[in-house]
């Protein structure tokens, strides 16, 4: 039995809690990663952590869930010592996670994946591939998630990845349920299937742990917030007792009054940028839209409603088959990336670990390609430029890390989009295609991306902003075209945004949430 | 057992092996009297065998996305034991030999979980190692081994025999395990995601000391079956195995990154390999054109499985 | 009366002895075309292709089957097939550890290895440190040499055998092995070499080492016989022992009298021709190619064609 | 400022510097082993090693693109075939013959590049493949019996000393090394190829044209297998068949004992030279110690596992 009456913890009431966490520190290396955390989870009970990028929440839940041991403190699972030796213990003793970084096997089917680990066996102890693709089906339809067992992992979307990952653990209906993220990557709809679920969890009497830069979210659903900044707790409230800004003001010590940048009134003067004319590609419809300088046009849509195609043909990644592409007025053949950039469009894909950035090279090396091939072509290295703009770009955008040689591997999610992004520093692109911008970023990270992308719009830059983040799409864009089934159902003016009409928009003509695979 | 989920697409992985196997069979047929012929048959299933069980043991590694280029060094210490002990030891050397496979197998894995070695190099050191071993043993190609081992298990060299009773049991076990078992799913998890893999629970050290393990027993029996057919030891008579075992594997569909294969495909693979030999013979092609032949028909074997994968692969 | 068809498995195609060996045999059964048709396998050295190749000579029901075995054992159950069902065997250039063919004609290469070590223990008057440098372990052929020269070495104390290496015949290595040596060694009297490219190495490293040239026994390729030729005056003494090629048209013969139920000797062990100082200028041929090899029944005519320049 | 970051820029890596430590224990055994020093002997090691560690530094770069090219060995030795024959052993076929040779040697290199991207073929096979059909092509145009020798005075640039103090062969290779070493390092073309070794989708996705530059490193890795294949030849003299196929394990070997890394994205010029030379000296280790050739197997995989072996346990202590 440990000693877990230790200050930080509030008086129990009636009961053991599901989970206590006392004194508990890691650090990697030198970084200090968590610093004497103590919190703890009652059953049916939902409490939210939140913090920014590197705070360390990943972190702590990987303790939990035993991924690795703590450096210091110690854990109790009801009453009863707990060091999970491996993630498999960890479940054993009832303890399921769902990590940030999902897990899926991308050779097995989906309910493969689901069932992984206790497989249901015939007599021979052979596996029944039959019922357990059954079962797996039926457990969708009962979290009425629109997955087919027998897709394989590797054809699933980040989306779909992230609901596989989020039903493996509530298939074990745990005593504690940790979800790490689990809607940065969901649609509105998809979000409030995962928080239903949750909710079903907690009446069954499981506790839930889930990390969200969403504070809405956490303002819905939590039943108790935990807040961490730089790996020591600044908040543990109630429901209740806490505000919006109280968790903003504990992750960041300061209040942010609005974090997105002022609207110009009316842009009907500015030059059209980019525009767009029936253009066609896999899985999108014919697509016509006009951007002008210092625009930002928002797409919003159920997750695989043309999204990723669209994105990925604007950056030269997959072209477009037909229609007409023109910057300021001049046509131009966007055949591949190396094009779209001559041309002046940048753009920052959502899968930043596999699209975005070689994980076992320094921050350096990442974040300088555009501001040395401006200067040197194909030609000498510019290495003095190099170290100035990777120094200045990781004190504006306050990459945290121990200096830019370190890997950016060792960065947490956060932290690597903010490299990502960095890298575009160097070039004041025409046209900017920002896809899930700011996913796994937290308020303050996010707060600076905002800013820049207002500064580049001031600067006549026309963004195109592909997101699932409703607030982030109304608190940005001009103008919301909304897509169902790869074509665009409606587009909004500023004046009637809102997350109702965007919803209506996005549910398709007849209302029904048919899921495009 | 329902060949749904992962086990069907992994089946489809070893068709165009099997496909060339048909072709080559055909081509042979028609213009060779011989090919169908008791003898030629049989002589078909004793050279199939200790290639289909090397590439077996070959193919279960790289399941986990690992490698073992030693798989040809064991089977030369096979014989060379073989060769050495038989006479005194009987019987009791087949078992000796199966052990030193395990061995070989268990210091793969040690480099690899331990000393956190790169498979390939790590394989690599152990085949020279291993190489070098048996020619400690056995520095030059002889040793006894006893008639008896022959009539026994190649018998007159017919079609139904042993031989081709242990491919087919050898083959089915397979099957079933990395069809149908937590186990071949936990090996076929590792090498399509370490990470993933180790995320859900496998035990990451434990699936690479079994898979090395199974790639060294089934080295050595393909070195007993060597060994027997040749009556002897011979310290370098497996070095061409490594490769043709990987061959087989690759032609089969099994996927050098791991994670994709089925051990059907392996053993289409194998066999077409071997006909691939005989035809030339049989059909008295030059025979100088045999290498370049091989090499082609792999290079088209391989377009036909990259097309449309996308994965990098090293 | 009817032709035969014979079987001619040509075991390796990687050096130019085993090439003018196959060119030898072609060229004789090129004389009686009229009465025997060949079908040629390649083994390319592989013990396993080997066994292979000889069981489709047995398919295909050849007459006679001519090989070159590269294990001493491992051929012996595929020859016993090949004999049971009625195939005469040949055994060119090396055999098996056993009774199961019909003839074979060769040198013995124990022989080969005993002649250039008894010649050379002679130069160096029974005494004084001398190295060996040998083909590839495992292969008999070099086992072979080298124990028939260890015998006639280890009969004479006074020679000490400072290290035997293996390289492969190959010159480079036999140039690594031997300046190493040389480095490690302040006194060697002798090389006793089992290949002329090796030798050729040796004399390099000992002149790259500014060495005095030792005695060094050598072989009959001609590159070496030239080479050796240019050093005599400056006083090399060398011995080449040879295995001639011409055992290949030697086997077609043997081969058509069994098929003609003429009586053969089984075993043709022919004793190891010599070059020795005194008829070296017979046989080094300065305009044909160094790849040619001396002890041959070819005419320049034919060494040309294979062999160009 | 500037000067300072190249120094910065050019100090040697801890996988070069563990490889280096590693040779230098190795010379230490081989001299005590040959009684005593001798910067003669050193030399003409170096010397002789030049062909393989040129070899070794095309592999290094194609293992730093994340591929590897298990072909060098066939081309090193389609190189002595086609300049001996193209040589003729008449000097006044210099170019014709090298330029040929070179340009087989890329030709292969361009079949491996595009097999292994264009085609989608694992690199690891695709070479596979290829080295099997240069062999193959090898044995059938010269039925066994190559043609031809390089003339006498081309050997000079194996056999030959600068001012009697350094070889010609290990200059070749020192100049080799330091023009990759830039290549890669010090311009923008290699920090696109180290981007697209790192992560092939990310640098495609930067409008780097990966393809092209993997392509371009087996061109290079085969180019210089050529040059390998030229310098042994110039060691030989002769033609002969296979005389390079050793090269394939053994570039591999030294590259990663040189601190290569499969996962792509390293290049250490240093380390690759420290590599090839320690396989060297270990050979010509048991040649001192006159060791039976079992031994020099046994060494050769101890020596790679263990090289891995230290530079493994410092990375865990990093961690
Ligand atoms: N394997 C690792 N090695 C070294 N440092 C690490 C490792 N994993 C995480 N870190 C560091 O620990 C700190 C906390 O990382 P963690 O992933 O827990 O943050 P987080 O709160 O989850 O951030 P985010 O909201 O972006 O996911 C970060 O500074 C990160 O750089
Ligand atoms: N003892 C361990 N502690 C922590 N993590 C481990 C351990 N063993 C394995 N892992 C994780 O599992 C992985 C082992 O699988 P593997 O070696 O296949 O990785 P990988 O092949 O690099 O992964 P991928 O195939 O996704 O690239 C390690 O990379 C590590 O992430
Ligand atoms: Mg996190
Ligand atoms: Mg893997």
């Amino acid at each position: 039995m440990i000693e877990i009456t230790s200050p930080a913890l509030k008086p129990m009431p009636a009961g053991l809690p599901r989970l206590a966490v006392a004194q508990v520190s890691k650090a990697f290396g030198a970084n200090k990663v968590l610093r004497d955390v103590s919190f703890s989870v009652r059953a049916g009970e939902i409490v939210s952590l939140v913090g920014e990028n590197g705070a360390g929440k990943s972190t702590l839940m990987h303790i939990c869930a035993g991924s690795f041991p703590a450096d210091g403190g110690a854990m109790a699972l009801d009453g009863a010592a707990f060091r999970p030796a491996s993630p498999k213990a960890a479940r054993r003793a009832g303890v399921a996670l769902a990590l940030q970084e999902t897990s899926i096997l991308p050779d097995l089917s989906v309910g493969e994946n689901l069932f992984f680990g206790d497989e249901p066996r015939n007599g021979l102890g052979f596996i029944r591939q039959k019922r357990l693709h059954e079962a797996a089906d039926a457990l969708f339809a009962e979290m009425g998630f629109a997955l087919k067992s027998t897709r394989m992992g590797s054809e699933l979307s980040a989306a779909e990845r992230q609901m596989v990952e989020i039903a493996k653990a509530i298939r074990l209906k745990p005593r504690l349920l940790i979800l790490d993220e689990p809607t940065a990557s969901l649609s509105s709809h998809e979000t409030e299937l995962v928080l239903a679920a949750m909710a079903r969890l907690k009446a069954q009497g499981s506790a839930v742990i889930f990390i969200s830069h969403r504070l809405d979210e956490v303002m819905e659903a939590a039943d108790h917030a935990v807040v961490l900044k730089d790996g020591a707790l600044t908040l543990d409230a109630e429901r209740g007792a806490f505000s919006r800004d109280d968790l903003i003001r504990a992750m960041v010590g300061r209040t942010l009054a609005d974090i997105f940048p002022a609207r110009p009134a009316d842009l009907a003067a500015a030059p059209v940028r980019l525009s767009v004319a029936n253009a066609t590609a896999a899985g999108l419809k014919p697509l016509s839209f006009a951007l002008r300088a210092g625009e930002v046009a928002g797409f919003a849509g159920l997750e695989g409603q043309g999204q990723r195609p669209l994105a990925r043909a604007l950056s030269g990644i997959t072209p477009f088959h037909g229609g007409e592409i023109a910057i300021d007025g001049v046509p131009i053949r966007l055949t591949s990336v190396a094009r779209g950039i001559a041309a002046g469009i940048a753009s920052i894909p959502d899968d930043r670990k596999h699209e975005g950035l070689a994980l076992d090279l320094p921050i350096r090396m990442n974040v300088s390609l555009f501001a040395l091939s401006r200067r040197s072509g194909w030609g000498w290295l510019a290495h003095a430029l190099e170290r100035r703009f990777a120094e200045t770009a990781r004190q504006r955008f306050a990459i945290r890390s121990t200096g830019i040689d370190q890997p950016v591997r060792q960065l947490s999610g956060g932290n690597q989009q903010k490299v990502v992004f960095a890298r575009w520093l160097a070039e004041t692109p025409k046209v900017l295609v920002l896809y899930e911008p700011t996913k796994g970023v937290d308020v303050g990270a996010k707060t600076e991306i905002y800013r820049l992308i207002g500064d580049l719009t001031a600067a006549g830059v026309a963004v195109v902003l592909i997101s699932a983040d409703m607030l982030e799409l109304i608190g940005l864009s001009d103008r919301i075209h909304v897509l169902f089934e790869g074509a665009v159902t409606g587009t909004l003016a500023r004046p009637e945004f809102s997350e109702e009409a965007i919803m209506r928009l996005a549910a398709g003509p007849e209302g029904v949430l048919t899921h495009a695979a | 057992m329902q060949p749904r989920g992962s086990v069907r697409p992994n089946l489809m992985l070893g068709l165009p092996a099997l496909l060339l196997a048909l072709a080559i069979g055909a081509i042979a047929t028609t213009w060779s009297g011989d090919f169908i012929s008791a003898g030629n048959l049989g002589n078909l299933v004793n050279r199939v065998l200790p290639l289909a069980i090397a590439a077996l043991g070959e193919a279960v590694v790289l399941f986990a996305g690992r490698i073992d280029l030693s798989v040809g060094s064991v089977i030369s210490l096979s014989t060379a034991i073989l060769g050495v002990t038989s006479a005194q030891l009987g019987w009791l050397s087949i078992p000796l030999v199966i052990l030193a496979g395990l061995a070989c197998g268990a210091f793969n894995a040690a480099g690899v979980i331990l000393l956190r070695i790169n498979p390939l190099i790590m394989t690599l050191a152990t085949s020279a190692v291993v190489k070098g071993i048996a020619l400690l043993l056995l520095p030059s190609p002889g040793g006894e081994v006893d008639y008896g081992f022959y009539d026994a298990f190649y018998g007159q060299d017919q079609f139904f025999g042993w031989p081709l009773l242990l491919i087919a049991c050898a083959f089915a076990a397979a099957f079933a395990i990395f069809g149908f078992t937590h186990f071949g799913r936990s090996i076929y998890a590792l090498g399509s995601d370490g990470r993933a893999a180790f995320a859900n629970g496998v035990n990451v050290p434990g699936i690479d000391l079994s898979v090395f393990l199974i790639s060294g027993g089934l080295a050595a029996v393909a070195g007993l079956a060597v060994g027997i057919k040749i009556l002897s030891g011979d310290p370098l008579i497996g070095d061409s195995f490594t490769l043709d075992a990987i061959a087989a594997a690759v032609l089969g569909g099994v996927a050098l990154q791991g994670g994709r294969g089925s051990v059907f495909g392996v053993l289409a693979g194998a066999i077409a390999l071997v006909l691939i030999g005989n035809a030339f013979n049989l059909l008295e092609l030059n025979t100088n054109l045999q290498q370049i032949a091989k090499g082609l028909i792999f290079v088209a074997a391989l377009m036909l499985f990259m097309r449309g994968r996308s994965r990098s692969l090293a | 009366d009817k032709k035969y068809t014979i079987g001619y498995d040509n075991y390796f195609m990687g050096n130019s002895w085993s090439v003018q060996l196959a060119a030898e045999f072609k060229a004789e059964a090129e004389k009686d075309k009229d009465r025997v048709n060949v079908v040629y396998v390649e083994s390319a050295g592989d013990t396993q292709k080997q066994i292979t190749n000889i069981e489709d000579l047995i398919t295909k029901k050849v007459d006679a089957i001519i090989t070159t075995p590269t294990s001493p054992t491992a051929l012996i159950p595929t020859l016993k097939k090949a004999r049971a069902a009625g195939i005469k065997v040949v055994l060119l250039a090396s055999t098996i550890k056993s009774q199961d063919y019909d003839a074979l004609v060769t040198v013995d290469d124990i022989a080969f290895g005993k002649t250039g070590a008894e010649w050379l223990v002679k130069q160096m008057g029974g005494k004084g440190n001398i190295i060996a440098l040998n083909g590839i372990a495992g292969i008999s052929v070099s086992d072979d040499r080298y124990k028939g020269a260890k015998e006639v070495f280890d009969a004479n104390p006074g020679i000490k055998i400072l290290g035997a290496v293996d390289a492969s015949w190959d010159y480079a290595q036999g140039k690594q092995a031997v300046s190493n040596l040389l480095a490690a060694n302040p006194q060697i009297d002798g090389v006793w070499s089992q290949g002329g490219a090796m030798t050729l190495g040796a004399i390099d490293a000992f002149e790259a080492a500014q060495r005095p040239l030792v005695p060094m026994t050598g072989e009959d390729n001609n590159g070496y016989l030239k080479r050796w030729q240019a050093l005599k005056d400056k006083g090399f003494v060398s011995i080449a022992t040879s295995k001639p090629t011409w055992l290949g048209s030697e086997a077609l013969r043997i081969t058509l009298d069994l098929l003609d139920g003429k009586s053969v000797t089984r075993d043709t062990v022919l004793p190891v021709p010599t070059i020795t100082a005194d008829d070296l200028g017979k046989y080094v041929k300065a305009d044909l190619s160094d790849s040619f090899w001396a002890n041959t029944r070819l005419t320049d005519e034919q060494v040309k064609a294979i062999f160009a320049n | 400022m500037t000067v300072a970051i190249y120094l910065d820029r050019l100090r040697p890596a801890g996988a070069s510097l563990r490889a280096m430590a590693l040779l230098l224990l190795l010379l230490a055994a081989f001299f005590i082993s040959a009684r005593g020093f001798s910067s003669i002997l050193l030399l003409d090691n170096i010397r002789q090693a030049a062909p393989l560690g040129v070899v070794v530094a095309g592999q290094a770069l194609v293992l730093m693109m994340g591929r590897l090219d298990l072909s060098v060995g066939a081309t090193a030795s389609m190189a002595n075939i086609v300049l001996c024959s193209i040589f003729n052993s008449d000097m006044a076929n210099l170019v014709p013959a090298v330029t040929a040779t070179l340009a087989a040697g890329a030709l292969v290199g361009l079949a491996n590049g595009i097999m292994s991207t264009k085609l989608r073929i694992p690199a690891f096979l695709a070479t596979l493949a290829s080295s099997l059909i240069i062999a193959g092509l090898v044995v059938f145009f010269t039925n066994g019996s190559p043609r031809g020798a390089v003339p006498p005075a081309f050997r000079v640039i194996t056999e030959g000393w600068l001012f009697g103090v350094a070889p010609y062969s290990a200059l070749i290779w020192l100049v080799l090394l330091v023009a990759l070493l830039l290549l890669v390092h010090f311009t923008m073309l290699g920090r696109k190829m180290i981007l697209s070794g790192a992560n092939v989708v990310a640098a495609r996705h930067s409008g780097i044209p990966s393809d092209g530059l993997i392509i371009l490193s087996f061109v290079l890795c085969s180019v210089l297998a050529s040059i390998g294949g030229i310098l042994l030849s110039a060691i030989t003299g002769m033609a002969s068949i296979g005389v390079g196929n050793n090269f394939t394990l053994d570039s591999i070997a030294a590259a990663v004992i040189g601190g290569a890394l499969f996962a792509g994205g390293v290049f250490l010029p240093l380390g690759a030279m420290a590599g090839a030379l320690i396989l060297f000296f270990v050979q010509s280790l048991l040649y001192v110690l006159a060791l039976p050739p079992a031994a020099k197997f046994i060494v050769q995989g101890l020596i790679i596992i263990l090289a891995l072996a230290l530079a493994n346990l410092k990375q865990e202590r990093s961690q």
